[in-house]
């Protein structure tokens, strides 16, 4: 049968739905009980320790370490890859491992030279 | 192996001090006493030496009015003023006598320092705290009573760490 | 028919009836609730503004330690706390920016005077860049006085500041 | 004191008819519990135990409470009640309402001081209790520039994120939310949503110290991933099973840490970060960014931003348990249930009470392995909250560093060690275990 | 009984000290100590042998050697505070206001870290800038060169002089306000016509 | 900022002076000014005390920092105008109050040498002891906001509990926690209390115990280390250049403490070491006041061992002292912070005619846009702590 | 029940996925995007596909989003949204959609896939990793150097070494 | 009645609609990315379809592939969008063109 598996996944989704549910209603009991003022003009300014705030809000990126994210992106999926090679590792032949060497040198080869190119901060 | 040890070294303090007493006093119910060794402290008048952080007494029958308290205060915080009293003392012929007002005290004692007559003292009751500015000022006659003093803490060093009790 | 009878007037009576018993049932133990949750969890914002910081460190250290009332110390953000402890002196230059430190804190929010500074001026109450007191920016729940308080006045003050807040209303339900 | 106000306004109205709706319930607990049973006549009742339950049966539930166990029971195997309450949400927020007591009281023992003392009679038990209902009644902040959906959506969905991760954690045998078989690739999904929420909201929030600490969290979760999903696939290796129910009873003679000590530390180091403790707390490093990204967050937004964080520290120290020190199993110290309840019921003194056909509700073997996983988890949690008293906030370079270049190179120690274990032979099949 | 020393009765003179016609402070040191000691007097000579009578030596005492300079050469002087004598910083700068001479006298407080024989010493360089009843801070002739880019150490303690007495250091880079309210437009509070309220 | 152009020859010219180099040659690009971005850090900021930085980042680098110093000023020297010479005790202890013995003692010796008054031998113990306790003390909790500051919570409660041992101790002496008003032009106001030597030994030998433990769980914590070893670092020359004092110069291999080079009371008999350091980064610059600790421990011991056991304590003062006609005296202690000196000018009257205080805070306060120029975010903290510095008393 | 699931998840995926490209805002355009990535990883649940779905879920959600959540603040000028969209141009757009959907979908619709349906149980996911070392292994090498050549790529492109040439743009 | 083939299918087709529709009108370059993402995700929704209802597990293996390469060409792509930001300030493909010249 097609979307058998999927049954099973559904608990997950239940309970994130669950969550969402339940916390809600937290947010807007709350926002129901508590009392508020809104007579004041700089209550709703962003806070700024105790400042006036200037100037734009959304500015700050730390561009020096952007490689780092951007090594995240292929990373992350080269991780992934190796679960689906280390979950069946007990019933392949050993030899198979060797592309699978293969493939981490690779990665290992760009990896040593992404760190090295965010290590240089200077360049970001 | 340098890092290993030291960050096991600091965990190990940490959890070293787990075991070790609390050090806390817990105020409300227990206070810090200011009589025995070291501390100069009169339990039986209630007057500690000038420099206590705590309210003054004032004695009506030894303040003659002189006014010289208020006047060391004025250089310092205004925090004395002269008010007349109802009663009447032989020693104090024009019947003022100084009122202080906590909310500007500093506790400096320089009062306490002027006075001549020994009429002034500062004390350790320290529980001062109001709800409005006015219950910060005290008469003559609140500054009359002697505080009532249940301080009965002290530290206590041991092998496992300083303690109150 | 029915038109008419729903229109907003009659729906606002409606749910005021129904607001009122509401309030009636449930209001009070709530609010007691609310009282009781706001007593034991006041978190100071962090601003220092004199020497009587000292006093207010040293209350929060071990031997002292204010978070026995459920006062934390060194909370982060002013959005997230209720108290303000005005420990000492404000000048000139800080004034406005305590004012607007207070009007940025969520509802409800107290305030608590600590030393003479911040309830006269104190010792400063000749100097040229001092207020006298901070009763004329913010309204003041609690005076300590003291230059600086003994943290025993200052918990004092804030078990003073709890009375209070036993005895303030909470906000009606609806 | 009528609340009539001048003007029909919308929200006050919805207000008002959520006020009346709670009214409602409140009346239908009270009226409508006895017409509950009118209704049990009319529709069609489940089977229990082979059983049909019929509405005489279920009338004599008011003559004998007893008789309600077999509807609990059956009540325990649905969906509902694991999301709701044991191994899903309520058990999960009780642990982790425990653990923000715990760790206030062990800071303040730590520091020498008492911590939460006067709020409730005993010890400050209930001050969690009490910030709950501040928060609950504090008022909430937009601020003017926010983009107020994003802001409001993002405490929710965190809580809810870490509810989801949550789902994934086998508590004992059998009990466990969604019991999948890519339970671990599941975790990994569910991890990855917690930047984007994170630098939503810090974004939303239009404020400079939020964006810098979301910032933050978002290089510092994204680089320490990695190291975490390197740091588990030895143990995935050895298992040959992505599922954790079976991974965890995998462990039954040796708990994995013992081959693989390099994991564990990696994985634990890197949950540390991916939870925001010190000393990887940056995102929220008051002496620098005032309180991060959650600096905005006021009220019950925090609260539940808190909730999340604590979720979400239960889920990591039990996946810790149950990929390193073997789950549930353990030794079995909860007593056999006492087969005479079933039978002839208990008596104390002149009272004879039972006997109770419904019991028992748990088996031994999950009250156990409960236990244990409890137990366990306490332990690791333990070791989450002491770093907090013992080391400073380290600094974002060093954090990247660590991350990137030592702890993704121990990981591929770690993958190497379980390769070689595995070929060796010592573990696997025809191996120890 | 505690025993309270009373040493200081009677302080009712504190606020009306009209009772002395205060002498017009002057510069100028009338009594030098008895006994001049022998190695600050060295330093002063060095000083007066090389710039002569543009600067004058206001006094030698233990410890501390002052010199009055005028104001066309106190960065001269100075520079040879520095490289002549050793003296690598500036402990502090202070202004003294005097209406009676109409000036203002700024004095530099400078000692040596480096030189372990000069580590008690402290030469005291005193200059004196012209006074403006009605002062403009920045704008009037109230001025004196800085010494930021001989002493750097002197940086913020000129600032807080120009906020505090109006003295303008030409060619300071970075005369802003530093400690006063932003918003402060009253005269100079360190000067004597400020006075506070009541006193 | 600024100070890079310095055409001063000899000393200046020697090093190399330029912070330019702390910056990476790639944030040297201002014009892509959509990446620098203006912070306010503080006054109401955990990490900023009682004044504002104003900080300009670029990513996670600090391109320039400007203090704003202030938002304590009360106007003491004004002040002090208008008070004769002992109305002014009181408000002149107050910008260090957890230090106020020694922030109070040059404006006492400079007082004592314009009223021409002697001390006894008695009370110059007194106050030596009074003042190495309060040095204990203001470190302490210089320690404490240290820890803290670094997001180490231990250590704000540790250091916070065990300074309690000392101020107990000072309050036996003078009465008050922190605010003693002890020293008096002549002496001191009250003499020791009875049996105080014993519970002094006893609580110091307690207290040195305890801030020996500091070491494994914050000197010796390598993350504490990697966090702040070489972050701000002032070369000896620039520490000199720019006057820092006390133990910002010593962490920079400067060898200048005025309880041996320029002893005031009896310092002279005591055996003092000073603490000596040549990195002269964050790291040692907190190192530094925590060796000073263990040293004042030791002066307390010499002091009470070497203390007459019996005299006066206070030489009377006439009511209403007065200066000898125009005078001026410049008077420095080593305080917590470094050397502090008090500049007091007097016209003959009853009051002082100018009273400057030149307090080390504000001295040490020139090297912080220097050194946090090019440094990363996360070090602001550390380093502004790190400088010892106490806003209340650069404000006075 | 499962048409339920399906129906509910086509209407996510394609109403997010117009979202996405049509919603002003860019970082509501990106998690609308999120929106259609997880819808799809929904679909591959009902495909019986978990490792692909979590995969996609780990990768596109957690990972490309955050990319591309990253890059849109970045870029947040509001340059962005000054040009408008020649109106003429978006209907041949949506002409050209529309006969893509239809003629395929008449194409699907009258081809033999209508009938196929299957009883079979679904791949396990271990084939998957078998696969990947066996069969496919050349492919893994290759995706490998991509990957490899990928980050090496981007980082070389993002950098700004041409330091000067970035100051001649201002 | 369960989902068959020809639904999963169509999604898939509508998918691929609404992508080229994005490509042939958005001139914002992050859209367009948008669009090609969402073409891929058509791709990978057929792939994986057709996997399961021949059953072969390659189907799946494909989608894995064409996953990651999607990755590899975001990080390419968003870098390109880095460079061309900060060279120009803007991220309308029209400007680029001035590339030419
Ligand atoms: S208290 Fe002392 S000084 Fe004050 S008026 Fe009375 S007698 Fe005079
Ligand atoms: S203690 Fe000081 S401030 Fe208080 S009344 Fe006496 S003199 Fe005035
Ligand atoms: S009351 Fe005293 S301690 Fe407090 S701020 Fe004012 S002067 Fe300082």
């Amino acid at each position: 049968m097609v979307g058998e598996l999927a049954g099973n996944y559904s608990t997950v989704v239940l309970m994130f739905g669950f969550a969402v549910v339940a916390m809600a209603p937290a947010l807007v009991i709350s926002r129901m009980i508590s009392p508020r003022k809104k007579s004041n003009p700089v209550k709703f300014l962003p806070m700024e320790c105790g400042q006036v705030p200037t100037g734009e809000g959304r500015t700050h990126f730390m561009m020096q370490y952007y490689p780092y994210i951007l090594m995240f992106v292929v990373f992350d999926v080269m991780a992934i890859f190796l679960y689906a090679w280390g979950s069946s590792l007990l019933e392949i032949p050993k030899i198979a491992t060797l592309p699978m060497m293969g493939f981490l040198a690779i990665m290992f080869g760009a990896m040593a030279f992404a760190l090295y190119q965010s290590g240089r901060r200077r360049i970001w | 192996m340098g890092t290993a040890t030291g960050i096991i070294r600091a965990l190990n303090s940490g959890i070293k001090h787990i075991a070790m007493k609390r050090f806390t006093l817990r105020y409300p119910e227990e206070k810090l006493k200011f009589v025995g060794d070291g501390y100069q402290f009169d339990p039986s008048t209630g007057v500690g030496i000038a420099g206590y952080k705590g309210r003054h007494m004032l004695f009506h029958d030894h303040c003659t009015g002189c006014q010289l308290c208020s006047i060391a205060c004025e250089g310092v915080a205004e925090a004395i003023a002269m008010v007349k009293v109802p009663e009447e003392f032989k020693q104090n012929k024009k019947s003022i006598m100084p009122q202080i007002d906590y909310g500007k005290c500093v506790f400096c004692g320089l009062c306490v320092d002027a006075c001549p007559f020994y009429a002034l003292y500062m004390t350790n009751d320290y529980e001062l705290s109001s709800f409005s500015k006015e219950g910060l000022i005290y008469t003559p006659a609140q500054l009359q009573v002697k505080p009532y003093v249940a301080q009965d803490s002290e530290i206590k060093i041991s092998d496992r760490g300083a303690t109150h009790g | 028919m029915l038109k008419d009878l729903v229109t907003p007037e009659n729906a606002n009576v409606f749910v005021g009836k129904l607001g009122d018993i509401l309030e009636k049932a449930i209001g009070k133990p709530l609010g007691y609730a609310i009282n009781w949750g706001r007593i034991w969890s006041l978190w100071p914002v962090h601003i220092e503004t004199a020497c009587c910081s000292v006093e207010f460190g040293a209350a929060s250290s071990p031997r002292y330690d204010v978070e026995r009332f459920g006062i934390i110390e060194a909370f982060g953000s002013l959005r997230q706390c209720d108290l303000v402890v005005v420990q000492g002196t404000i000048t000139r230059k800080m004034a406005p920016r305590l004012r607007l430190v207070y009007d940025q804190m969520p509802e409800p929010k107290y305030v608590i005077a600590m030393g003479a500074c911040a309830i006269t001026g104190g010792l400063y109450f000749d100097s040229y860049n001092v207020l006298p007191g901070i009763d004329g920016i913010i309204p003041v729940d609690v005076y300590v006085p003291g230059c600086p308080p003994r943290p025993e006045t200052l918990i004092q003050g804030c078990m003073l500041l709890q009375e209070k807040i036993k005895r303030m209303k909470a906000r009606k339900f609806v | 004191m009528s609340v009539i106000a001048p003007k029909f306004k919308l929200s006050e109205f919805i207000k008002s008819l959520l006020d009346n709706i709670f009214w409602i319930i409140l009346l239908l607990v009270l009226v409508g519990f006895p017409a509950v049973f009118m209704i049990l006549f009319v529709i069609p009742l489940p089977v229990i135990d082979g059983e049909l339950l019929t509405p005489f049966l279920a009338l004599t539930w008011l003559a004998d409470p007893t008789r309600i166990l077999p509807v609990v029971q059956a009540f325990m195997t649905t969906d509902i009640f694991r999301v709701m309450a044991f191994p899903g949400f309520g058990f999960a927020a009780l642990l982790a309402a425990g653990t923000i007591f715990v760790e206030r009281k062990m800071l303040a023992k730590l520091q020498l001081r008492v911590g939460p003392f006067y709020c409730g009679k005993f010890e400050g038990i209930l001050q969690l209790m009490g910030d709950g209902l501040k928060l609950i009644s504090k008022e909430i902040i937009i601020p003017a520039k926010a983009d107020k959906p994003i802001f409001w959506a993002a405490p929710v969905l965190f809580v809810a994120a870490a509810a989801a991760f949550v789902a994934f954690i086998p508590v004992a045998p059998g009990w466990v939310v969604a019991d999948v078989d890519l339970g671990l690739l599941g975790v990994f999904a569910v991890i990855g949503f917690f930047p984007i929420i994170t630098i939503l909201s810090a974004w939303s929030a239009n404020s400079k110290f939020p964006f810098i600490g979301g910032i933050r969290a978002l290089f510092q979760m994204v680089s320490f991933e990695i190291p975490l999903i390197l740091s588990l696939l030895g143990v995935v290796m050895l298992t040959g099973s992505l599922n954790l129910s079976e991974i965890a009873a995998s462990q039954s003679v040796f708990p994995w840490i013992v081959f693989l000590p390099v994991g564990a530390i990696v994985f634990f180091i890197t949950m540390l970060a991916e939870l925001e403790r010190i000393p990887f707390d940056l995102p929220e490093a008051e002496s620098e960014i005032v309180a991060g990204w959650l600096t905005e967050l006021s009220g019950m937004m925090y609260g539940l931003v808190q909730l999340g964080t604590y979720l979400k520290l239960y889920a990591f120290a039990g996946l810790f348990v149950v990929l390193f020190l073997g789950g549930w199993n353990g030794p079995m110290v909860v007593p056999p249930f006492p087969a005479e309840l079933l039978t002839t019921g208990i008596t104390i003194g002149p009272i004879t009470a039972g006997p109770f056909p419904g019991l028992p509700l748990f088996t031994q073997e999950m009250l156990n392995g409960t236990l244990m996983f409890v137990l366990k988890t306490g332990g690791v949690i333990f070791f989450i909250l002491l770093p907090r008293g013992v080391f400073p906030r380290i600094r974002v370079d060093m954090l990247l560093n660590l991350g990137w270049t030592k702890l993704i190179g121990l990981a591929f120690v770690n993958i190497f060690i379980a390769l070689g274990l595995l070929y060796a032979g010592v573990l696997g099949p025809g191996g120890l275990q | 009984m505690m025993s309270t020393e009373t040493e200081n009765p009677p302080e009712d003179s504190t606020e009306d000290s009209t009772e002395v016609e205060s002498p017009p402070p002057v510069a100028k040191k009338p009594a030098a100590p008895v006994v001049i000691p022998a190695f600050e007097k060295s330093i002063s000579d060095k000083i007066v042998e090389k710039f002569g009578d543009k600067v004058e030596v206001g006094f030698v005492k233990e410890d501390r050697v002052r010199i009055n300079v005028g104001r066309e050469n106190v960065h001269d002087v100075a520079e040879f505070i520095r490289d002549g004598l050793n003296y690598d910083h500036v402990e502090s700068v202070s202004g003294v206001d005097y209406p009676q001479d109409n000036e203002i006298e700024v004095v530099y407080h400078i000692g040596s870290y480096d030189d372990s024989s000069l580590a008690r010493q402290i030469l005291v360089l005193a200059t004196r800038a012209q006074r403006e009843t009605n002062p403009i801070p920045g704008n009037d002739a109230t001025r004196l060169p800085t010494l930021r880019d001989v002493f750097y150490s002197v940086e913020f303690h000129e600032r807080e002089v120009f906020e505090m007495f109006g003295v303008f250091f030409e060619g300071h880079p970075d005369n802003r306000r530093l400690l006063l309210p932003e918003d402060w437009a009253d005269l100079p509070p360190l000067r004597k016509d400020f006075t506070i309220k009541g006193r | 900022m600024g100070g890079l152009t310095s055409t001063s020859k000899g000393l200046y010219n020697k090093g190399k002076i330029g912070m330019t180099f702390k910056l990476p040659p790639g944030l040297a690009l201002q014009k892509v000014d959509e990446r620098i971005m203006t912070l306010n850090v503080g006054p109401q900021h955990p990490g900023s005390g009682h004044m504002r930085l104003i900080v300009q980042i670029d990513g996670d680098y600090i391109v320039a920092c400007d203090p704003d110093p202030g938002y304590v000023h009360r106007g003491e020297e004004k002040m002090a105008e208008y008070r004769n010479y002992i109305l002014n005790i009181p408000h002149l202890e107050r910008p260090v109050i957890h230090d106020s013995c020694n922030v109070l003692y040059p404006y006492v010796l400079g007082s004592e040498e314009i009223l021409g008054i002697e001390v006894p031998e008695r009370a110059k113990y007194v106050r030596v002891i009074a003042s190495e306790l309060n040095r204990c003390i203001y470190i302490m909790y210089w320690l404490a906001i240290y820890g803290i500051f670094l997001g180490h919570s231990t250590m704000f409660m540790w250091p916070a509990g065990d300074r309690e041992l000392l101020i107990d101790l000072m309050e036996k002496m003078t009465g008050a926690r922190v605010t003693h008003a002890h020293f008096v032009p002549g002496g001191v106001r009250n003499d020791l209390p009875p049996n105080f030597e014993d519970v002094c030994l006893r609580q110091v030998n307690y207290f040195e115990k305890r801030i020996k433990e500091y070491a494994a769980i914050f000197y010796d914590n390598p993350i504490l280390i990697a966090r702040t070893r070489d972050t701000g670092i002032l070369s000896r020359q620039d520490a000199i250049r720019y006057g820092t004092t006390g133990s910002v110069l010593r962490a920079s291999g400067v060898d200048y403490d005025l309880r041996v080079k320029e002893p005031y009371d009896v310092y002279e008999e005591l055996d003092v070491h000073t603490n000596v350091m040549k990195e002269g980064d964050s790291y040692a610059r907190s190192k530094i006041p925590w060796l000073d600790m263990l040293e004042s421990c030791n002066i307390i011991r010499q002091a009470l061992q070497k203390m007459p056991k019996s005299g006066s304590v206070r030489t009377k003062l006439k009511p209403n002292p007065k200066g000898k006609g125009l005078d001026s005296v410049y008077k420095r202690v080593e305080s917590g912070r470094g050397s502090l000196g008090c500049y007091i000018v007097s016209d003959g009257k009853v009051e002082p005619y100018r009273v400057k205080l030149s307090v080390p805070s504000f001295r040490n306060l020139i090297a912080l846009p220097n050194l946090l120029r090019g440094e990363k975010l996360g070090n602001m903290p550390s380093v502004y702590w790190s400088l010892n510095y106490w806003p209340v008393e650069a404000d006075r | 029940m499962a048409d339920a699931v399906f129906l509910a998840l086509a209407v996510i995926t394609i109403g997010s996925a117009i979202a996405a490209l049509e919603l002003r805002s860019l970082i509501y355009g990106s998690i609308a995007l999120m929106g259609t990535l997880g819808g799809v990883a929904g679909f591959f649940f009902l495909l019986d596909a978990p490792f692909v779905a979590l995969f996609q879920i780990a990768v596109y959600v957690g990972s490309i989003a955050v990319l591309i959540l990253f890059t849109v603040m970045l870029v947040k000028r509001e340059l962005i949204f000054k040009k408008i969209e020649d109106k003429r141009r978006k209907f041949a757009g949506i002409g050209l959609m529309l006969i893509i959907m239809v003629s395929l979908g008449a194409v699907f619709l009258d081809s033999g896939i209508k009938t196929i349906t299957t009883d079979e149980p679904a791949p396990d996911f271990r084939d998957i990793g078998i696969d990947f070392v066996t069969y496919y292994w050349p492919a893994l090498i290759l995706m490998g150097l991509i990957l490899a050549g990928s980050v090496t790529g981007s980082l070389v492109l993002a950098r700004r070494e041409d330091v000067e040439n970035d100051q001649r743009a201002n | 009645m369960t989902s068959e083939l020809i639904d999963f299918t169509l999604v898939s087709v509508a998918l691929l609609g609404i992508g080229i529709y994005g490509l042939a009108v958005k001139r914002n370059f992050i859209r367009m990315l948008f669009a090609v993402e969402i073409i891929i995700n058509a791709a990978n929704l057929n792939i994986v379809a057709f996997g399961r209802f021949l059953p072969h597990s390659g189907g799946q293996t494909m989608a894995l592939f064409s996953i990651a390469i999607a990755a590899a060409e975001v990080a390419v792509g968003l870098s390109l969008i880095i460079v061309a930001y900060r060279m120009y300030r803007n991220v309308d493909i029209a400007d680029f063109r001035s590339l030419k010249g």
